[in-house]
């Protein structure tokens, strides 16, 4: 399918008043304060325009959208003139058109002629308006003044900047500022002289530049273009798809040429992202068609031998007899499958759906278990769904905006943006994180209250917080009787106010200042909406689950849920974290979250699949690879993961694969985990998938394929065939049919089709007959569980400490231009940001050791050491170390250990202590 | 004892006044610094009392030598009699520059025993409502060109809730300004500069009584960098300001709270438009932004907030201590009230002339100016800055008056004179407003930032004779585009001189 | 256009301090800290750019595309004693490109005038339009400038003292 | 140490930790048997049975009366 998306000129105005007026002749009502360019848009009255386009505000600069209005002199431009009742537009005249053609003459007269061999030829507005307007000839002397020599800016892998072909709209100034919110580009000098620019002495490389390709996406001539469209040429069809990176989900378009892709180019219309996107979306799709793609499925009897190619048909019929010959001889419990967030719902559906249907055993477990499992948990208990409350727009309504142990502009960009969008306007900011992330400050955005608490501390803190609004009276009494258990509540209240949980009494625990604690609690609860936004430096502690539910109750008691601008946000790591939790792929639970030994749902489930399921949980992945060294674990299916390098202790975890007779690897690359697999079945880029995406905000977007599989096989597909070969066929059509089960059997998903997503674009679960176009922000009327349940919260420290041995704190977290554990980001040019993984140390901590910037360290704690180079930074107290997981080789999972959280076994990763000394030369 | 007033005015400096004020004091003189009367062809202009409010008797264009030598009598062939009673003196009608050159412009006593603070001592008697009413009635424009009626512009203000500036919290402290346009650089004009320079405090005076009728709490006022001497006598006002209580928590002791902070531009003509200013006062490049949101809804920082000119504010305190009425009873039509004349360039007797609105050019010119400095004829004058019109000499009979000169093709711009003598080369003059447009746009807008270097290049060729009538079309057709296309008043003024040097000296052109 | 004889080196530490207090007292203050920078230290290096963008917390980019946007404003340390002639219309009318061209020629036959005063920038109206051609010269404005008088004006700055037409009170 | 013996001893780890983080106000043992029926499989349980059993010791008090809860 073929969408041109309408560019309407200036963004959507929403205004309670109307105004009716006249553009040519045809009638039309608006908002008020609607721009007479997009009125004349929605009456297709074609108003022409260069420096407008409505993801920007209004600017006013290029003076082509000229209009006369009855009754007033001058000429005004549309784009900046609001709409008035009775007004009268006129935008074709004589008058206008040589108005509109001396400008065009003036733009032309300084840009060079050679549309014809042109880039951007076809896809260059500044063509189109010329044609617009009939301008056929330039007076001026072609020797008067120009910009023609003007110089190129490669430094960008992505993108180009040529200047020659530059028309100073400052679209891709207003872009980076507005849209992104970095900065980066500014206009310099004045008059003819103005050039977009980077900062002084940089080029786009060394610039802020975070090539999120707003700009990009922003200019209107060749100025600013792909890379890939000058050499592949400009696009001739195109898809709409949804990104598989990060929980943001955005929507792209797939622009191709023939069969070969030549841009990912994001939807306005997209739910999640309007529009914008970040550099890993944009650009670093190079990964699928990268050279190191197995197409082939490949099997092998030991770990020890070459992997053999085979055909489809052995391989699984391989797997299939491994396994069967496991469960023969060791139990049905000893097997189970891992599925993947990065796979679609409809993957991750048929994947849990063979584990406990065709392996009929709950052994089935999602890679969410290493992330947010304790959001499903936290959530579930308090407010009754295992979900964040809010749509990502909904930050455009918040006054104060409290993030813990999330770093968005990094791990979140495209919500992240969205979020300082709305900052700069003047929310207030509290951010609870041991490091000083990019939202406590940079340009325009700073936050009011940074707690820079100890790692392993968040409840500690959050209570902290709670105690302050609750002897301080700042209770929403109203909220909190008519929409709470009143019973838990005083129980909590209680437990809360406690002198054990002043921001005094566990100063010296948390190493954040009373006063602050107490400050930060009053513009939360003051402000008027607060919202709270989390991520895995809530989730990933040994009380991770507890601390979700620390914020529950804290947004509970202050009356900020059920409605825009509020609620409790869970920013989630990989595209479909949501959907595979949604999906039934824990242990314990069916699709839409019902616990196994629920009996009507495991009878709904029963009849449906025509098995009888078991009523008790599998293991857990934790579970599953202690079983495996015990031996009592033999058999792995694993889809789209790799858990050899991203789950923690990898030491631990490698000696459980090896243990194993039959593991078994869906991959698009030969990862870590598959050094120990005896089956590797070649999967899916995102790219090549059919079916659906859930992001962070319960918005289930539709994935199309771009191009056919290059193994051949839809990975639902492979599933559904190995499940066959165990014995239980699962005959699907299609992707949509996978789905339509899915719906009948989840009532949160009733509505959903691929017809539905097709025709409105995206959902938010629930979406079903009392909610037919989805639920943007959820617990608007009552909690999903009826009353909000407030649950007390002791801190109880971890037992991972500073010692003597390991005297210093390692936390972890994620860079922008890098993925996880990088699989794809690895195979693109975004290493030109971060070829490494690198250690931050405070300079004191680095001076005790005699360690200098640049400098190789060795880490190591009570499990193991790594190799990685140190950066002195002011980003992170004294006693805290920090770095990213995105480099295999510098194995920073060697070090984590098996502490997790207590209820959902999410490993502890964002405290390890370590010790760091100097180390010689590089690497293992 | 006799006391001595020596300018410190900047245009008298610049003819050697800080001199004659050492030599004086080297002789133990004592020695009042004040501001320039206004004859400027006539400094150092150093006058003499009796006592320090009596009436002063003046020399002109005094050197050191006289001072040293003791020539300063009556005698001396440049003095000039009582200095007041000077007809080009007597014939104004000053009000807001009643005190200029007289008072000391820092000595907060001299100002209000020449009449000072009684223009906010009486608004603050009113309810602010019936200070708008006031302003309103009493007719009064503005003065920075496009002579908008500054009681409807306040009373949009005064309309407003105050608002937290831009990007901070809604929990943040509430403002509204009041913004002075203090850059001024039109060529041919320099009536702010000395009013600042010589009766600071009746600018600070306006901007508090403005403030109180619309509910502002600060003040700005945005200064050239060109003029150093207005800088240092601003901020010394200010700090005097407030040491007296007429500034700061607590107006003149009352509830009211104002203060005042000058910044400085830095080297562009652009930012003298109100938008382009809010932009640069907020630190930022001046780029004109586009009109809506006005400045009186979303200004400075994204409150709303009064921008004037100079003496717009400045006629203020007196339109509230003599009555609106007063003011309102000078002038003609619906231009009310006095404008202060600025005569320069080729001209004998430059210097200000404040008059009520209806005076001719002619009579500014030749009986004011008394003709050409050179004494040739006069060619053209060039009426409201470099963005006015060129005038023949036999069009100067036109009143000085907003709607009289929009009716001849002119405007009063700033109300300066700029006067050229038959040697000067009009199709220069039209290459130069084109080049100085070039110069100093923006960039924003493409008729002006390309416009201009075009215009420049067009007027090259046709002075090269080259394709005159191809070329004076495509002038045209682009000063059309300019003039309707632009996004601010610079790019679409500056075809104002190219098309009145092309349509009135086309001579010149060949 | 405020502008002093000799100035300091750059020294970040003296300069984030000063700035900071600026900015602490300021809002919208990233012009004014280029124009203390300037007033400090005669131009504005690009060390500066950096440290007012982290003050201001602005981008290194938008300090940059102020910096450039203003024509007082430079990246290059001044001449011991700029002269700068009014180009505008008031002066023009009573010779001011006449001044212009003949100062150009003075400074082309005296190298140590060319050095001490730079190349001139021309600036559009100093305010004393009724007493044209109007320089300023050191930061002092003059009237009825000629090339005599500019001669003189930078001789007195050169030697300390003031020439003998007045000078700043 | 072998892996039987290492898989007892996470399961002891992931007890003590459960009790130890249950929410205040409630009776710890049953909380503790609550949670464990939801999450743990049938076999895990029995382990940590076998465990109450023969070495009660590396449990808490409250685990092990937990454990006596456990369907």
């Amino acid at each position: 399918m073929t969408v041109y998306e309408r560019d309407l000129g200036t963004p959507a105005v929403s205004a309670e008043t109307q105004v009716s007026l006249t553009i040519d002749g045809m009638p039309i009502t608006v908002p008020e304060g609607t721009s007479i360019m997009r009125a004349a848009a929605l009456v297709n009255a074609a108003i022409p325009k260069l420096c407008a386009t409505d993801s920007l505000e209004a600017f006013g600069s290029c003076r082509l959208c000229l209009v006369e209005i009855e009754g007033r002199p001058g000429t005004p431009a549309s784009c900046t003139t609001p709409c008035q009742e009775g007004m009268t537009v006129n935008t074709q005249t004589p008058r206008l058109d040589k108005l509109r053609k001396g400008v065009m003459e003036l733009y032309i007269s300084d840009h060079p002629l050679d549309c014809l061999t042109c880039s951007a030829n076809g896809d260059c507005e500044l063509q189109d308006m010329a044609g617009a307007v009939g301008l056929r000839e330039v007076r001026y002397s072609d020797e008067g003044e120009n910009h023609l020599s003007a110089g190129k800016d490669e430094s960008n892998p992505y993108f180009t900047f040529d200047a020659s072909k530059c028309i100073v709209c400052s679209r891709c100034v207003r872009a980076c500022s507005e849209v992104q919110g970095t900065f980066a580009l500014t206009i310099a000098g004045r008059g003819f002289g103005s050039e977009v620019s980077t900062a002084k002495g940089t080029d786009f490389l060394a610039s802020d530049c975070v090539s999120c390709g707003a700009c990009v996406q922003a200019c209107p001539t060749a100025t600013l273009q792909e890379k890939s469209v000058i050499d592949r040429g400009v696009p001739s069809r195109k898809v709409k798809t949804t990104c598989a990176y990060c929980g943001v989900g955005c929507s792209f378009t797939a622009e191709l040429r023939g069969d070969e892709l030549v841009r990912m180019v994001p939807d306005k219309q997209g739910g999640a992202n309007a529009g914008h996107s970040c550099v890993k979306g944009r650009f670093a799709w190079g990964y699928a068609n990268h050279e190191d793609r197995i197409t082939e499925p490949m099997i092998r009897d030991s770990i020890d031998d070459e992997w053999r190619v085979v055909g489809w048909e052995e391989a699984i019929q391989f797997a299939a007899d491994r396994l069967k010959k496991i469960q023969a001889d060791h139990g049905i419990d000893a097997i189970g499958g891992i599925t993947s967030s990065r796979c679609t719902n409809e993957e991750v559906y048929v994947v849990q759906k063979m584990v406990r249907a065709a392996f009929g055993t709950n052994n089935v477990d999602t890679c969410a278990r290493v992330c947010h499992s304790p959001t499903g948990y936290g959530l579930k208990q308090t407010f009754g769904t295992s979900a964040g409350t809010q749509d990502f727009a909904s930050v455009q309504d918040a006054d104060a905006i409290l993030v813990i142990g999330a770093n968005p502009t990094d791990a979140h960009p495209v919500f992240g943006s969205r979020m300082k969008r709305r900052l700069r306007e003047g929310a207030e900011l509290i951010v609870i994180d041991p490091r000083a992330i990019d939202l406590v400050r940079s340009p325009h955005i700073g936050a009011q209250h940074h707690l820079q608490l100890r790692p392993g501390t968040n409840v500690a803190v959050v209570n902290a917080m709670a105690h302050v609004v609750v002897t301080e009276g700042w209770v929403a009494e109203e909220f909190v009787n008519e929409r709470c258990d009143v019973e838990s509540f005083k129980a909590w209240e209680r437990f809360i106010a406690l002198p054990e949980n002043s921001p005094e009494a566990l100063e010296e625990t948390t190493g954040v200042p009373a006063a602050a604690v107490r400050e930060a609690a009053e513009t939360y609860a003051k402000a008027g909406n607060g919202a709270i936004y989390y991520g895995l430096g809530v989730t990933e502690h040994s009380q991770g689950s507890t601390m979700v539910m620390a914020m529950a109750n804290l947004a509970m008691a202050t009356g900020n849920i059920g409605r825009p601008g509020v609620g409790v946000n869970p920013l989630r790591g990989q595209n479909n974290v949501q959907g595979s939790c949604d999906m039934g792929s824990f242990p314990h639970e069916f699709a839409g979250y019902r616990h196994v030994s629920d009996d009507s749902a495991r009878a709904l489930f029963d009849s449906a699949w025509g098995v009888s399921l078991r009523g008790e949980p599998g293991m857990r992945i934790p579970n599953m690879l202690d079983a495996a060294v015990a031996g009592k674990f033999r058999g792995l299916y694993v889809q789209g993961e790799d858990i050899a390098q991203s789950d923690p202790n990898i030491h631990h975890v490698e000696a459980a694969l090896k243990a194993m007779d039959c593991v078994i690897v869906q991959d698009l690359f030969l990862n870590e985990t598959a050094r120990f697999a005896h089956i590797f079945l070649p999967g899916t880029s995102f790219l090549e998938k059919d079916g659906t995406f859930t992001n962070a905000e319960r918005r289930i977007n539709r994935v199309r394929p771009v191009v056919p599989p290059l193994s051949g096989m839809s990975e639902w597909g492979v599933t559904c065939a190995i499940s066959e070969a165990m014995g239980y066929p699962m005959p699907y059509a299609d992707a949509a049919e996978i789905m339509d089960e899915i719906a009948a059997l989840t009532p949160t998903f009733a509505g959903v089709s691929f017809a539905l997503l097709d025709e409105v674009g995206s959902v938010q679960w629930p979406c079903n007959g009392e909610a037919p176009m989805g639920t943007p922000v959820m617990h608007e009327q009552r909690f999903v569980r009826g009353e909000g349940q407030f649950v007390t919260t002791p801190y109880v420290p971890t037992d991972e400490r500073s010692t003597r041995r390991y005297p210093l704190l390692l936390t972890t977290g994620r860079i922008l231009s890098q993925y996880n554990v990088g699989a794809q980001t690895r195979r693109t040019e975004n290493t030109v940001w971060h070829a490494e993984d690198i250690l931050d140390i405070h300079a004191a901590d680095a001076e005790a050791r005699g360690v200098a910037d640049g400098d190789w360290i060795e880490i190591s704690s009570r499990v193991g050491s790594t190799r990685m180079r140190a950066r002195l930074s002011d980003e992170i107290p004294a006693g805290v170390v920090y770095t990213t997981f995105h480099h295999p080789v510098s194995g920073t999972n060697v070090i984590t250990t098996d502490n997790s959280d207590w209820a959902t076994n999410c490993p502890e990763y964002k405290v390890t202590a370590v010790e760091v000394r100097p180390s010689m030369g590089a690497g293992l | 004892m006799t006391v001595w007033f020596v300018p410190r005015d900047a245009a008298a400096k610049s003819m050697g006044a800080d001199g004659i004020a050492s030599a004086l004091l080297a002789r133990g003189e004592e020695v009042i610094r004040t501001g320039s009367r206004g004859m400027l062809w006539l400094e150092p202009l150093v006058e003499c009392a009796s006592e320090r409010n009596g009436s002063r008797v003046g020399w002109s264009n005094v050197t050191v030598a006289d001072v040293n030598e003791d020539r300063l009598d009556t005698d001396h062939p440049a003095y000039l009699g009582e200095v007041d009673l000077l007809t080009y003196l007597s014939r104004q009608q000053r009000w807001i520059y009643e005190r200029v050159g007289i008072i000391d412009p820092l000595d907060p006593q001299d100002f209000q025993h020449h009449g000072g603070l009684a223009g906010l001592k009486a608004a603050m008697a009113m309810a602010p409502a019936d200070v708008l009413e006031a302003v309103k009635t009493s007719g009064l424009r503005g003065r920075g060109g496009a002579g908008f009626p500054a009681g409807i512009k306040w009373q949009t203000v005064a309309d407003q809730e105050p608002q937290p500036l831009r990007g901070q919290p809604s929990r943040a402290t509430r403002h509204k300004f009041i913004c002075v346009n203090a850059d001024e650089g039109d060529s041919g004009t320099f009536a702010d500069r000395m009013l600042m320079e010589g009766d600071p405090f009746s600018l600070l005076e306006g901007m508090a009584i403005a403030a109180y009728a619309v509910g502002a709490d600060r003040g700005m006022i945005y200064l050239r960098s060109e003029y150093p001497e207005a800088w240092d006598i601003l901020c010394g006002a200010i700090e005097a300001a407030r040491s007296e209580g007429w500034l700061g928590e607590s107006v003149l002791g009352s509830n009211f709270a104002f203060d005042v902070e000058v910044r400085l531009g830095a080297g562009s003509y652009v930012c003298g438009e109100e938008t382009a200013m809010l932009e640069s006062l907020e630190g930022r490049r001046g780029m004109v932004r586009a009109k809506p949101p006005l400045p009186a809804i979303k200004g400075l920082f994204g409150v709303p907030t009064v921008i004037n000119n100079v003496l717009t504010i400045a006629s203020v305190p007196g339109i509230l201590a003599r009555g609106a009425e007063a003011y309102a009873a000078l002038g003609c039509e619906r231009s009310r009230g006095t404008q202060v004349f600025q005569l320069a360039g080729n001209i004998a007797q430059g210097g200000i002339v404040e008059m009520a609105f209806g005076v001719s050019a002619r009579e500014l010119v030749e009986d004011f100016g008394g003709g050409t400095l050179s004494g040739r004829p006069v060619k053209a004058v060039q009426i409201g800055g470099p963005l006015g019109a060129y005038i023949p000499p036999d069009q100067l009979d036109v009143p000085m008056a907003y709607e009289a000169l929009a009716d001849a093709g002119a405007m009063l711009g700033h109300g300066g004179l700029v006067v050229f003598d038959d040697s000067a080369d009009m199709a220069e003059q039209a290459r130069f407003a084109m080049e100085c447009c070039a110069e100093e746009s923006c960039g924003k807008c493409t008729p002006c930032r390309i416009g201009a270097v075009r215009g420049v290049e067009v007027i090259d060729r046709l002075r090269q004779g080259d394709n005159i009538e191809t070329q004076t079309l495509l002038l045209r057709d682009l000063c059309d585009v300019m003039k309707q296309g632009s996004l601010c008043a610079m790019g679409g003024l500056t075809p104002n001189p190219v098309l009145s040097a092309l349509d009135h000296f086309a001579e010149d052109f060949r | 256009m405020i502008s002093r004889s000799a100035f300091p080196q750059w020294n970040e530490s003296d300069a984030r301090a000063r700035l900071t207090s600026l900015i602490r007292e300021h809002d919208g203050p990233v012009l004014l800290c280029l124009q203390d920078v300037q007033m400090v230290y005669g131009f504005v290096p690009t060390a500066a750019v950096e440290l007012i963008a982290e003050l201001c917390n602005v981008s290194r980019a938008d300090v940059t595309g102020v910096l450039t946007f203003y024509a007082d404003l430079r990246t290059t340390p001044p001449p011991a004693i700029p002269v700068r002639l009014c180009a505008a219309e008031a002066c023009q009318a009573v010779g001011g490109r006449a001044l212009a061209q003949a100062w150009q020629q003075a400074c082309d036959q005296d190298d140590q005038l060319a050095v001490d005063t730079g190349v001139d920038e021309p600036i559009f109206c100093l305010g004393n339009c009724a007493l044209g051609p109007a320089a300023m010269v050191g930061g002092q404005l003059m009237g009825r400038a000629t090339v005599m008088s500019l001669k003189e004006r930078v001789a007195g700055i050169r030697d300390g003292g003031r020439s003998s037409v007045g000078g700043e009170s | 140490m072998s892996g039987v013996v290492e898989q007892d001893a996470r399961l002891v780890v992931m007890a003590n930790q459960i009790a130890n983080n249950v929410p205040v106000g409630g009776e710890v043992p049953q909380q503790v048997a609550d949670h464990i029926g939801k999450f743990w499989t049938g076999a895990m349980r029995a382990d940590l049975k076998r465990i109450a059993e023969h070495s009660s010791d590396q449990l808490r008090q409250e685990v092990v009366a937990a454990v006596a809860l456990l369907a």
